[in-house]
């Protein structure tokens, strides 16, 4: 064993960079895994190609996994990588230009030939042109050594070589300390079933980590302590699984069955694939044939008492519209998660955006409100869903849930709830008549104009329902103008009714700036406040969970401060960023848009540019 | 489990068409069919024997689909196109519901099409009423995917050039598991073959040929005389009057009776494509009863049955362990 | 002959009720086609149930047709009917609230039966308990008068009463000296294939003169002299007609095939149902499967080339978000026009709103923005749908046009432009490389914007397109974060950019109130500010036709009166109105909304009471 | 105007793979049975000798439907589902162009079942190739419309309980008039089926079976080998290896070769019966081939008509004359 120097690091940027066929997202997320039991904070983001399978070696093939941990906490995944891992010319090529200034780059240098380079668009090799001056820059021809390490096991050249992610990760494991138990635990159970397989990769892994010890290429070893945090059972977990445990969790505490009705597509299919695991939780999935048949099915159960749940992204949506409007009509419960993706049309599906707000307030004919609320973060993807299922059961109404690309595949460290700590949520249904001897469908509790809920089957409250205004109390079909007059106005006030928490703001005091958002830029901005803090800059935070209805403390909030910013990954159509519209007309507040529509999440150090501008500049 | 209503609950006495009739005035236009059908409807819910609570109609948009409003049971009254969707949400969360579907030709084949092709592929534990008039009715007038050619009505004042969607043979090409014809003006017909479309596990598709007096009246003349219609029925010869229907190649025909070898209509075949050959007959009859009724597993089974077998193997699940995951650790 | 008086006034308003089948509708049209030839201002409201034959008798079967005509130019149908045709009991009750004053009501006895008016919900005779003291009431059995008139023409006893629609006209034209000859020649076109339908309806109508001018019942004739209005040629219109000859002049100045793709829906059927009266104008229709094929296959042929149009109302404009998104990518040109009824959902078919502008700016995932317009009266469709193709070809954009149903079935004269007049349109296709040997499909026109819109058919361009985020310029898939948010804010610069002529305000001077407006709130609000110009109070009037993008000017016109009124028949999901949530984001300025959604257009005293409050009112 | 491609100018010299060959990289994964379709049809397009700008290809979205971008030709990549809606108003409004349609079995069958039903009753003149890989490849493995019952995919972790479509019978219940399957790696039949669907008039449906090596690998292992398919040619006896189809009672089955009354395969059959039975056949062997080809007017050659008729007997509208109307009056 060399003598390797330990040293101490308060936070890593690493990115892991390869091929779509390399297993870049599992070399990630294990090693996120690793981190996450070692008690440092973590933030991921994953970023993949559209394709299944592009072309390999191009840079239009490249995928990567870039984590962020600390020893206190963490709010992105980190502007630029201090560390990263190159496995083939275009992942360099693609990834470099984001490398910190003195980074480290670890190159798997077998797939630097000729015909690669060409591939890459190198038109000379990087590895000697003096390109990479100014970093420190490991190589190692990582496939050979892996492809000797597994000799043992028999198998393909393809499959041996394959395992060179896991010799990686066995190597970075070392170098940052993380355990290699819970790695080697996770790979014998996933291939249980390929002996050769689970002992070639073990092996690889195994290697990997006796390279870090053994050469001595490697001089250095990294320590980064654990981050504080409130005693507990913490998880790491990604926003998408978060929304697919929040729904079954809103399920459980709600006693009601989960029907999700729902049709795939890119972000937010992952969120029916959980949900598919979990039929013990009397969870039901249905895969229909299109988006407006996942939202009918949905609505169909609600109808029959069940919770119903449809997941998609903006272009299903899109299509979900007028299936939104009836769900407003009939006043039924219903969530409707959508997982936000670059747009417009197919847009870029793998990239993330915020651009879907004013389509899902505004989305259909006629005056359909709906609360919508989102998620800031991957765990709070889970309270939003219990949240959203809550109002949507107590004011029988749909509710629309915004997610997005980022938060959906990203992970971060998340504080396990109890069961018995999370809300109690009554269906109510209604049993009996509910006023004098007769059933009115669309008699209203005076507090929440919620209906009643009375499901098929309940005797004496045959009714019937439909997408034709109905008449106030009875739900009779109503042509007549003062009734229509009425309804829209209550169905209106239904939902301007809900109970909505006051606006938690973060303000040291006396701060010129308030920062608001809504949704995943919650890290970002987090991130840049702390760092304008320290710059000494007075700066105010307030992130939004309710966008519809609005926090009614809100309007007096943006008018307490001098200047307001509203940093969004949307343009707004021309009218600033999307939410900027609505407060803007809400409360005549000149708010102030950054926006950002690239695909990509914030950086921290632009938001801190705007915020320093927004501060200092005069207007 | 073979019947379609052996999960819901029943009445336990007697019921009556009244109390399947709701309190709402009743809009469609004079001589309209679907009060023929409303009241075969009416008539025939008492005597199945359910409770009335456990009934669920769900239609799309059209004249036809104002149906579920006149009915005194669960309705909803969707939006064009959508209700076999519905209808499936519901019918694989509540097995003790009879859930019916209220369709036009336009709702259930135009906008419609692919819910309801969707529908008889998977099965799913419902019945469908598709009320073809061969016209939009409740848009006064245009002409639909079942219209004849050259159809003049107002969006086809030179005619239509569509070639027009058999209904049948359609859902035979799509899996379906039970397909029916009859027409609106034969009660007792109409009766029948709605009692054995409830009764069937799975999707039931009855196609029931109704007149639209203000927009394309007479539309089904032929099949309202007894010359214009061919009954099938299961196990029997197929013929009518002085006529059989004989097979050549794969293709049927009409043939006079005398002398010919007709065919013996077998609704319970596996294989489709008898039926599917007798929704083709041409020659100026067209048959009406049970096309095909076969047992195939429903969707709406299978689905409660995968949650039953994961809640029994895997014990129903526990949240706080769910939430844990294998991969959580603790800090103090 | 007896003696009648002959009464000049300046303004009529009649009422014609009856039930579905009376045939109220064609009364009421054959009188405005007489009012029109005599050369009075005239405008009109159907109002119909949504069920085709909705049950004889009763209230929701009664149908009706309202006319306004005067010696000046009228801007409404009228609040309140000075005369009420009641073709029966329901008639006279469903109607009767609305009659003004000492107005005079018209009442075929023959129905008055006890059952009809239970049917109708009349605990006792109206005709003879005094519930119509206070008005002139004319009785007559004119079903059975219509019977006698038509005996010698051997019709069933149905058809012969039917005809009782034509006596009433003839009785009425009789009145208010609306010429005969018009309508009985329009008679015998129309029933030119059944001559004894023919001369009975003929017969009727000539009867229902002679009994005006014979019995002593009617001892007043009015006369209404000609409305002034500049030289030229006159005809009646109704919304949906003008638009869809707008639809086929606009084809006509541009040298463009139209190809329409629709899906029937109430109130839009009836552009589908003209234009494919007019295929020797190269206009094709396509009457899809569903909303969404017809927006695909316009889509399709604008493509090819054609002039690509798709018509709908709001809940299939909902099924249209997604491929609009789509046709935002293409930028290929396209009118989608919206003819508005009440919603949400399938809400109030047959009546109108504006409540889908929110819809048609935002119903589609990701920053997807198009123009839109919006027609304000019916003659005004037809300028509106020039005016969108323009834009649509001009910037190769989808553009779309609001309508309602209240113009879209509403009437009036219309001063019929020449050919000639109308802009040249010019569809300017790509026909060879844009860039030395090249050909960049996305390459732009400096001051528009614009792309090549390059045909299939045209050698050398041969280029691929579609949904996903494509490369400045060359229009090649790209998934650049840079890239992305370039060609967003490209979208939205270029229909940012189109040119908007300034806006025209109607200023008596000093006016302490500014009323905006759009749409088919015009008249109503026209109206409005005539009669509280007559009161005294300074008004000023302006009417939007762009609403995106807004005009320059308006801004700076809005900050120029203390205040701001906006009325609109939508509620603006709580932000006030739909048009006034933007304007209030866009300009900071607090405009005042007055919202109505009950299905009718505004009535003008509520118009101008609103307008004294504002004028008035402190704030 | 029999063939689909009557209409369609010609190059007037010969052309080569190579010029349809679009400078885009492909990025199928590799051994993908994108690529082998890719290959066929770029071979194959040069020898229509048509002008390549007057061919258009529109695909919906999938990774089947990446396909317009490799070829050199005008090419639409648009929304999932639509590309039928949109070929039948590029091919009514512009009859010099060939118009194809690339979809997938997700793309076409299950969100876009209702508008490839529709283009095929109407029967607009386009050639439309359905990918089917049984499998959703581009949102990485969900089960389709044509999944095998039971599988086992990221979105039926229990097992997919839908029963599948099939597409041939799908399209025979669908009314259309050109239906034919055959397999992405038996390159000479792709090529001479995919001359055929262009050549119909009318819309022409081509199965395609495609590896997808990633999520589902080797669905197609069967129909690879010569002893799986079954090569319908028109008015030869149905017979492959031993084997020979034969009739009984309506239904086809396969039946040793010696002594067996093989059916005679007629494509050109009026009555689609026939073809429906062969796309019902069970038993191991896949009929591969055209089903059926029958001429029927295409959609947009009756509506072209339409306008052309109302020109010619109305004279080419007027608008001046349009616009006064009937009823107009002056002022002066
Ligand atoms: C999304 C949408 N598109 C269009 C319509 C208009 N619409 C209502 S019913 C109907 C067709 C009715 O025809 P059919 O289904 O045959 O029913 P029928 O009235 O003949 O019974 C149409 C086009 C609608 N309500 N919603
Ligand atoms: C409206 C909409 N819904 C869902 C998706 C996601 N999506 C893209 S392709 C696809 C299915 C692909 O399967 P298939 O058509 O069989 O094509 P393949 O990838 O197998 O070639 C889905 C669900 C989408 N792009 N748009
Ligand atoms: S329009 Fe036709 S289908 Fe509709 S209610 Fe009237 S008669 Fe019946
Ligand atoms: S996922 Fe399957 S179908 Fe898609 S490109 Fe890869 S191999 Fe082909
Ligand atoms: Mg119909
Ligand atoms: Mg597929």
């Amino acid at each position: 064993m060399t003598a390797t120097v330990l040293r101490t690091l308060d936070r890593v940027v690493i990115r892991f960079a390869g091929d779509s066929g390399d297993g870049m997202q599992l070399t990630g997320d294990r090693f996120a895994a690793g981190t996450a039991v070692s008690g440092n904070d973590l933030s991921t983001l994953p970023n993949f190609p559209a394709e299944i399978r592009a072309p390999a070696g191009t840079l239009s093939g490249v995928s990567s996994f870039q984590l962020h941990f600390a020893d206190h906490d963490v709010l992105t995944p980190g502007d630029a990588p201090d560390v990263l891992v190159a496995m083939n010319p275009a992942a360099l090529r693609a990834n470099l230009r984001d490398l910190a200034a003195g980074g480290t780059v670890i190159v798997d240098t077998h797939d630097f030939t000729k015909r690669n380079l060409v591939k890459a668009g190198y038109p000379a090799d990087p590895l000697a042109d003096g390109s990479l001056d100014g970093f420190t820059v490991h190589r190692a021809d990582l496939t050979a050594l892996t492809v000797a390490a597994v000799d043992e096991f028999g198998l393909s050249r393809k499959d041996a070589s394959r395992a060179k992610n896991m010799f990686t990760l066995g190597l970075l494991s070392w170098m940052y300390g993380r355990p290699a138990e819970p790695t080697l635990d996770y790979l014998s159970k996933r291939f249980a079933a390929k002996p050769a397989l689970r002992d070639a990769n073990r092996a690889a892994f195994t290697a990997g980590w006796n390279y870090g010890e053994t050469t001595e290429a490697f001089a250095v070893r990294y320590e980064i302590p654990p981050a504080p945090a409130p005693a507990g059972r913490y998880r790491t977990i990604t926003g998408n699984l978060a929304l697919a445990y929040g729904i079954v969790a809103a399920g459980d505490r709600s006693g009601l069955p989960v029907f999700l009705g729902s049709y795939p597509i890119t972000p937010a299919s992952d969120v029916l694939h959980e949900l598919a695991k979990l039929k013990h939780f009397d969870v039901t999935t249905f895969q229909a044939e299109d988006e407006i048949a996942g939202i009918g099915a949905a609505l169909g159960a609600a109808w029959g008492g069940a919770l119903g749940v449809t997941t998609t992204s903006g272009p299903g949506l899109a299509l979900k519209g007028e299936a939104i409007g009836l769900a407003t009509m009939l006043e039924l419960p219903l969530l409707i998660c959508d997982i936000q993706r670059g747009g417009p049309s197919t847009g870029l599906p793998t990239k993330t955006e915020q651009a879907d707000l004013l389509q899902a307030m505004f989305g259909r004919n006629g005056e359909a409100p709906v609360p919508v609320l989102a998620a800031r973060s991957p765990g709070d993807c889970f309270d939003t869903a219990v949240e959203a299922v809550r109002i949507a059961v107590t004011y029988r109404t749909p509710v629309l849930l915004l997610s997005d690309g980022y938060i959906a595949n990203g992970a971060e460290p998340w504080a396990v709830p109890s069961a018995a700590s999370l809300p109690v949520i009554s269906p109510d249904f209604a049993t009996g008549p509910n006023e004098g001897d007769t059933f009115l469908p669309y008699l209203r509790e005076p507090d929440t104009l919620a209906r009643p809920w009375a499901v098929p089957g309940t005797p004496g409250l045959e009714h019937r329902i439909g997408g034709i205004e109905k008449a106030d109390r009875t739900g009779d079909i109503s042509y007549d103008p003062a009734n229509h007059d009425k309804m829209v106005r209550l169905r209106q006030a239904k939902i301007d009714g809900i109970a909505v928490p006051p606006t938690f703001v973060d303000d040291p005091g006396s701060s010129d700036l308030l920062v608001i958002g809504w949704g995943s830029t919650y890290g970002p901005i987090g991130a840049a406040i702390r760092q304008a803090r320290a710059e000494g800059l007075k700066v105010a935070q307030a992130h939004l969970r309710y966008l519809n209805p609005l926090p009614a403390d809100l309007g007096e909030l943006l008018r307490r401060y001098p200047r307001v910013l509203l940093p969004e990954m949307n343009l707004g159509y021309g009218y600033g960023g999307q939410l900027a519209l609505l407060l803007r007309s809400k409360f005549l507040v000149d708010v102030q848009s950054h926006t950002q529509v690239n695909g990509q999440p914030f950086a921290v150090h632009d938001l801190v540019e705007v915020i320093r501008t927004q501060v200092k500049g005069d207007r | 489990m073979s019947s379609g209503l052996s999960l819901v609950p029943l009445a336990g006495k007697p019921q009556n068409r009244k109390e399947y009739t709701s309190d709402q005035e009743v809009r469609w236009c004079p001589g309209c069919g679907d009060y023929a059908v409303l009241a075969a409807v009416q008539g025939m819910l008492p005597t199945l024997g359910l409770r009335r609570e456990n009934i669920a109609f769900i239609s799309g948009i059209g004249c036809s689909s104002r149906f579920p409003y006149y009915l005194d049971t669960y309705g909803m009254h969707s939006i064009h196109g959508r209700a076999p969707s519905i209808a499936t949400g519901l019918a694989v969360s509540r097995p003790d519901l009879s859930v019916w579907v209220v369709t036009g030709d336009g709702d259930a084949l135009s906008i419609g099409g692919n819910h309801l092709m969707h529908a008889l592929r998977r099965n799913v534990n419902m019945t469908i009423l598709l009320f073809n008039n061969r016209i939009y009715g409740l848009t006064k007038g245009q002409y639909s995917p079942t219209s004849t050619p050259g159809k003049v009505t107002k969006s086809t004042p030179a005619g239509s050039i569509d070639h027009a969607f058999n209904p049948v043979s359609l859902a035979l090409g799509a899996e379906a598991s039970f397909v029916a014809r009859t027409v609106d003006s034969d009660r007792a017909h109409l009766t029948s073959v709605l009692l054995a479309a409830a009764q069937h596990r799975g999707t039931s598709l009855v196609e029931i040929y109704q007149n639209c007096p203000i927009f394309n009246d007479d539309a089904f003349a032929a099949e309202k005389t007894p010359q214009g219609v061919l009954r099938l029925e299961h196990g029997q010869p197929v013929t009518a009057g002085d006529w059989a229907v004989v097979e050549e190649g794969g293709r049927l025909s009409l043939s006079p009776l005398a002398g010919a070898a007709p065919i013996i209509h077998d609704a319970q075949a596996p294989d489709p494509s008898r039926a599917f050959a007798l929704s083709r007959l041409a020659g100026g009859m067209t048959p009406v009863g049970i096309f095909r009724q076969v047992e195939r597993p429903a969707y709406d089974d299978e689905a409660r049955a995968q949650v039953a077998t994961a809640i029994s193997s895997r014990g129903r699940g526990d949240l706080d362990s769910l939430l844990r995951g294998p991969d959580s650790w603790s800090r103090d």
